[in-house]
């Protein structure tokens, strides 16, 4: 099985569908990455350039599967770049899932930007299992906004609520992600809450949930090389998140003294968050 | 130390250096992080070996860095990134109890001076000068096939501690009982066997080289029949403590390095299949073989292959 | 040589040998027997090389000389048994259509002299030369460690023969590409690139090292991005035509090495676990393989890596 | 499943027959030996002194397997010597193995020497299988006889028939095996005849039963470092004995120049059978 996983696949790009002037998804077919557990990630090679981590996003043809980048820095701007019939590299997936507890009835589920990626993965698997949930989608501006129509074909008829907001008011609601959430808990039951998204907003997300005591779970991103625990790049605080998250739930997230304050930078040297 | 005392069964001596047990982790893994080296001592591990620091701070070659082969072999060209000696100083200035050593990379005796001089004064076991990175230019395996440059560097850290040093050598172009010799003479105490050895790996549906830096280091499975017998060689002719290194992944070949000389090993990439609590494992797998032989301590078994010719 | 011609989509040429393939038997692989070269032609195969002879017939060191390690690695001191020059001439003597490469192997200059006036009346495509097998004294990489007698003897051949010499090389205590270098210089045609690497494995239960010789020389899986990396960096700096050695298993493997600079591959101790067939096999899938991607020969793929930086 | 057999087991020896002042058996527990096939053999480690080809012997419980040796030469000789308690490496079992055609009702079985350890395995194989044999161990004299009182037991009730015979007539029937076998193939009919002992003896029964038109199928021996078609020095002609033998039949024994004529010695030369 880890060697499965680990055996670089070199795929072409099916498809390629811009979300935004700077998020594009890439679609190929793999079938490791289509079996991928919500909340799982891939090693991406963009051959002889980079090699960067990348949840695995949804496909809706069986065996498919994608990946949804934002054009950052080099790596990121020459895998947002890669034609249809370009050829990458993948291995992985990689990482712990979100776990879902049994008898949990409905969800909260909070994202930002690309950090959405894993989370339609989620949002995917309990439509099929029919628990409901409420879905915030953040974004600075109107323009960033992606997704939408996607993930409303998702929840169509479970049930499951999907609020659009962005910092702007240009459009959805007005208002971060965590002010959002605050007024939702206050209104509403949850049996969880799951994240991510920038981690200063994962950050205030968790601190939400703790103060009205509800299990979260978040997806978080740190520096990675190898993505299988041997390099030590993603530490955060004693934890790897290649190999112990990239999911964390409330316990695990109260122990990391890091997390929302600073992160390791290339050379492993620690970089406060803004 | 009481050998008679069933908590020693395991403990070994190397040099000054008194560990629990034979387990270290190797160089370049997991090995930035206090926290890390935390989680790591509760996970029952022996010692820690930092990953190589320079005097100032290095990124690294882009990725791909870190290829897995499969068979649980690895090839990687990391490139030394490093946080540098100020940060990392830092970094371990907390450290009361957890076993360290410091290794360190540079490009000149200079540079390791002034490394020791800062490091010196944090709790922690030794030095591992790394000689034997086969995969950045000016420095490890550069100045490990280089007698002279050899002989400059440790005489600069020998000078600036008196904490027992080991030298890390690899599969270069200089004969590596040759390069120890030469390693032990000019003062240090102790030698790790081995690194890495330069290889490389060709996507063939890309036809491209994967690593960023087209050629990297070997590690893993691959090369513990090497290791094994670089370690052999050492300790026979030299008789020196050395520390096994290399493909490392299970308890039996821990007593397979130590048969051949080693009076500990480190264990690295196959981390990347195990996770961290595979010293727990092997920790509790050699009591129970040392209890199982009757020995009175793991260290009687240290180079019982030397007497067959 | 017709490169329309489908026959000859997987034709190479190495200095001046057209191989019908690119795949060759690795000497100390079955090669005492004229009868199983036959055998290994009709299974498709491109050349093979003979087990290294040397002047007089070797015994080679008591058994254990090979251990299979398990993941399609293998360690092994045979010690270069073979019938000696006389014998094996005769043996040779009624080759007509067999591509022969004969590997010598001997501890002077004038050893491999005699040798070469003996066999040069053979039917035979050319030799290879043994500088590098690591578990022999005063034989193989004692002398390819040494760039003077690496040059004497390269020349002792040159002398006496006409035909093609590849010199094999492996990772001693010289850098490849020097060694290669030398060999050139002195008058050889092709580098066979890599024998097996030093190493050691000790059985745990009786607490012994396992070869008879005790250290002998790894191969197979193990060795293979290493050998890729000497083909690389060989036919990268010194341009010359190299023959790949070193855990070829797969046509995939034949298409890394030829990616990497190699011009033909040797298969070795793979034939352990797949049998004399695994060149039918090998030689139908690369052909396919060179179809699928609409190449008109297979040369096409030489040293392709060799444009990245 | 080939890595497998290929793992070096160390054993203990459990038990030690002495089966002439010669010939001894070493027994010991290992799955892999117990349920080789008749005809294979194992690669034997004398700890720091050889590595020995050997036949499987047979042994009575289940989960264990012998070897039965002929002190010799260097290896032999230590082999037989070792002592109850003592360590030896295993690796294999290895080669072909004899095979019996469907329809077989009656088969000859040819054996002398250390070559009648194969020959039991099989003896003991087809009696399980109802498959009636004449059996002829030969042996110089009488004190090389062994293996007498196991076959009897392995064919008691099973209607097959033991004949010994002794070269200077000290015991059984006076008279080479191949001899007997004149005698029988032309009073008897056979479906098939199994050999192994001597090469020039395997030599005359394969020729008997090709005058006699007789499927045949014999155990070479050549000298052997791998054992698994590396080294070349079990070739024989175009075959390897250790992969494509040990078992041989008419057919292939046919093509084989060098069958009864000469062998190949350590260093590789060809040295003509005395
Ligand atoms: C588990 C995980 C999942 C991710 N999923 C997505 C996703 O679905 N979509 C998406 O757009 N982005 C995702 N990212 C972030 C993405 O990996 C980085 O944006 C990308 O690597 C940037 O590379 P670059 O070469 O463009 O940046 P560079 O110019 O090299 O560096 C800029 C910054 O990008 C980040 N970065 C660079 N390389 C890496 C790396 N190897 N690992 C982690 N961060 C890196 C660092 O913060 C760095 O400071 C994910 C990251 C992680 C760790
Ligand atoms: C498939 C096979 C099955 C065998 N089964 C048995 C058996 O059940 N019982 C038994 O007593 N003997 C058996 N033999 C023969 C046995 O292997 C040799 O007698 C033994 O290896 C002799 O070793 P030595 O060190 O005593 O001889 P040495 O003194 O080293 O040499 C003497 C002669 O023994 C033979 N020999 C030596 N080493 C080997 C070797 N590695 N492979 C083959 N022959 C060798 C050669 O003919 C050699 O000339 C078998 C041989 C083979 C090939
Ligand atoms: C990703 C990676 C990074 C490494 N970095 C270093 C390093 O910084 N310094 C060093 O001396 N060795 C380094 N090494 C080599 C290891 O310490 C070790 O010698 C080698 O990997 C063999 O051990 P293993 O087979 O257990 O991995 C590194 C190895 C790997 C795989
Ligand atoms: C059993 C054995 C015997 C060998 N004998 C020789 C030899 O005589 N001469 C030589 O040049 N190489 C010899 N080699 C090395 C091989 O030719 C080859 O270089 C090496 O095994 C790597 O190739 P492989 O991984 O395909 O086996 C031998 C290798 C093995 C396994
Ligand atoms: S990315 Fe290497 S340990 Fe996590
Ligand atoms: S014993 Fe090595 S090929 Fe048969």
């Amino acid at each position: 099985m880890r060697t499965n996983i680990n055996k670089r696949r070199i795929v072409q790009i099916e498809e390629t569908i811009a979300e935004t002037p700077t998020v594009k998804t890439l679609v190929f077919k793999d079938s490791l990455s289509y079996s991928a557990k919500p909340g799982q990630f891939l090693m991406i090679w963009i051959p002889r350039i980079e090699e960067i981590p990348m949840s695995v996003m949804i496909n809706s043809k069986e065996g498919y599967a994608a990946v949804t980048i934002r054009k950052f820095g080099f790596g990121s701007t020459a895998l947002f770049e890669r034609k249809k019939g370009d050829l990458i590299g993948l291995r992985g997936p990689y990482g712990k899932k979100f776990t879902i507890r049994k008898n949990c009835k409905k969800i909260l589920i909070i994202g930002g930007g690309t950090g959405l990626v894993p989370l339609l993965r989620l949002v995917s698997y309990i439509s099929k299992k029919k628990i409901k949930s409420t879905i915030v989608m953040g974004a600075r501006t109107k323009e960033e906004v992606f997704f939408e129509k996607l993930t409303r074909k998702i929840i169509d008829e479970t049930g499951s609520l999907l609020i659009v907001c962005t910092d702007d008011g240009s459009y959805g609601i007005k208002g971060s992600t965590v002010s959002v959430m605050s007024k939702l808990v206050r209104d509403d039951t949850f049996d969880c809450v799951y994240t991510c998204g920038p981690e200063l907003m994962m950050k205030g997300v968790v601190e939400l949930s703790n103060q009205n005591s509800l299990p979260v779970q978040a997806s978080l991103e740190r520096y990675m090389k190898c993505g299988i625990g041997i390099c030590g790049s993603c530490c955060l605080d004693s934890s790897l998140v290649c190999q112990d998250g990239t999911v964390f739930n409330e316990k695990q997230l109260s122990t990391m003294l890091d997390f929302g304050i600073s992160y390791r930078d290339k050379d492993g040297r620690k970089v406060n968050y803004a | 130390m009481n050998f008679n005392d069933k908590n020693y069964k395991l403990s070994v001596q190397l040099d000054k250096i008194h560990l629990r047990n034979p387990t270290m982790l190797a160089s370049g893994i997991l090995g930035i992080s206090q926290s890390i080296f935390e989680r790591l001592y509760d996970e029952n591990i022996g010692a820690v070996v930092t990953k190589s620091i320079s005097v100032n701070p290095m990124k690294g070659y882009p990725n791909p860095t870190i290829i897995p082969l499969g068979g649980g072999s690895y090839l990687n060209a990391v490139g030394l990134s490093n946080p540098g000696v100020a940060a990392f100083s830092k970094e371990l200035s907390e450290n009361r109890n957890i076993p360290i050593m410091i290794s360190l990379v540079g490009s000149s005796e200079k540079e390791f001076s002034k490394m020791v001089k800062v490091f010196d004064s944090l709790k922690i076991i030794g030095y591992e000068i790394n000689l034997s990175c086969p995969h950045v230019s000016k420095m490890g395996m550069e100045l490990g096939d280089d007698p002279e440059a050899v002989n400059k560097i440790v005489r600069a850290v020998r000078i600036n501690t008196n904490k027992p040093i080991s030298v890390k050598v690899g599969v270069g172009s200089i004969d590596v009982v040759e390069l120890a010799r030469v390693a032990i003479e000019a003062g240090a105490n102790i030698i790790t066997a081995i690194n890495t050895l330069r290889a490389m790996s060709i996507d063939i549906e890309t036809m491209m080289p994967v690593l960023s830096n087209l050629i990297g280091g070997l590690s893993g499975n691959a090369i513990k029949p090497i290791g094994i017998r670089c370690v052999y060689e050492i300790s026979k002719k030299l008789q020196v403590p050395v520390i096994g290194c290399g493909g490392v992944s299970s308890w039996q070949d821990v007593i397979e390095y130590m048969i051949a000389g080693a009076s500990a090993v480190q264990i690295g990439s196959i981390l990347g299949s195990s996770g961290l609590k595979i010293f727990t494992h092997i920790t509790k797998d050699l009591k129970k073989y040392v209890e199982k032989k009757g020995l009175r301590n793991i260290s009687e078994l240290i180079g019982i292959a030397h007497k067959y010719q």
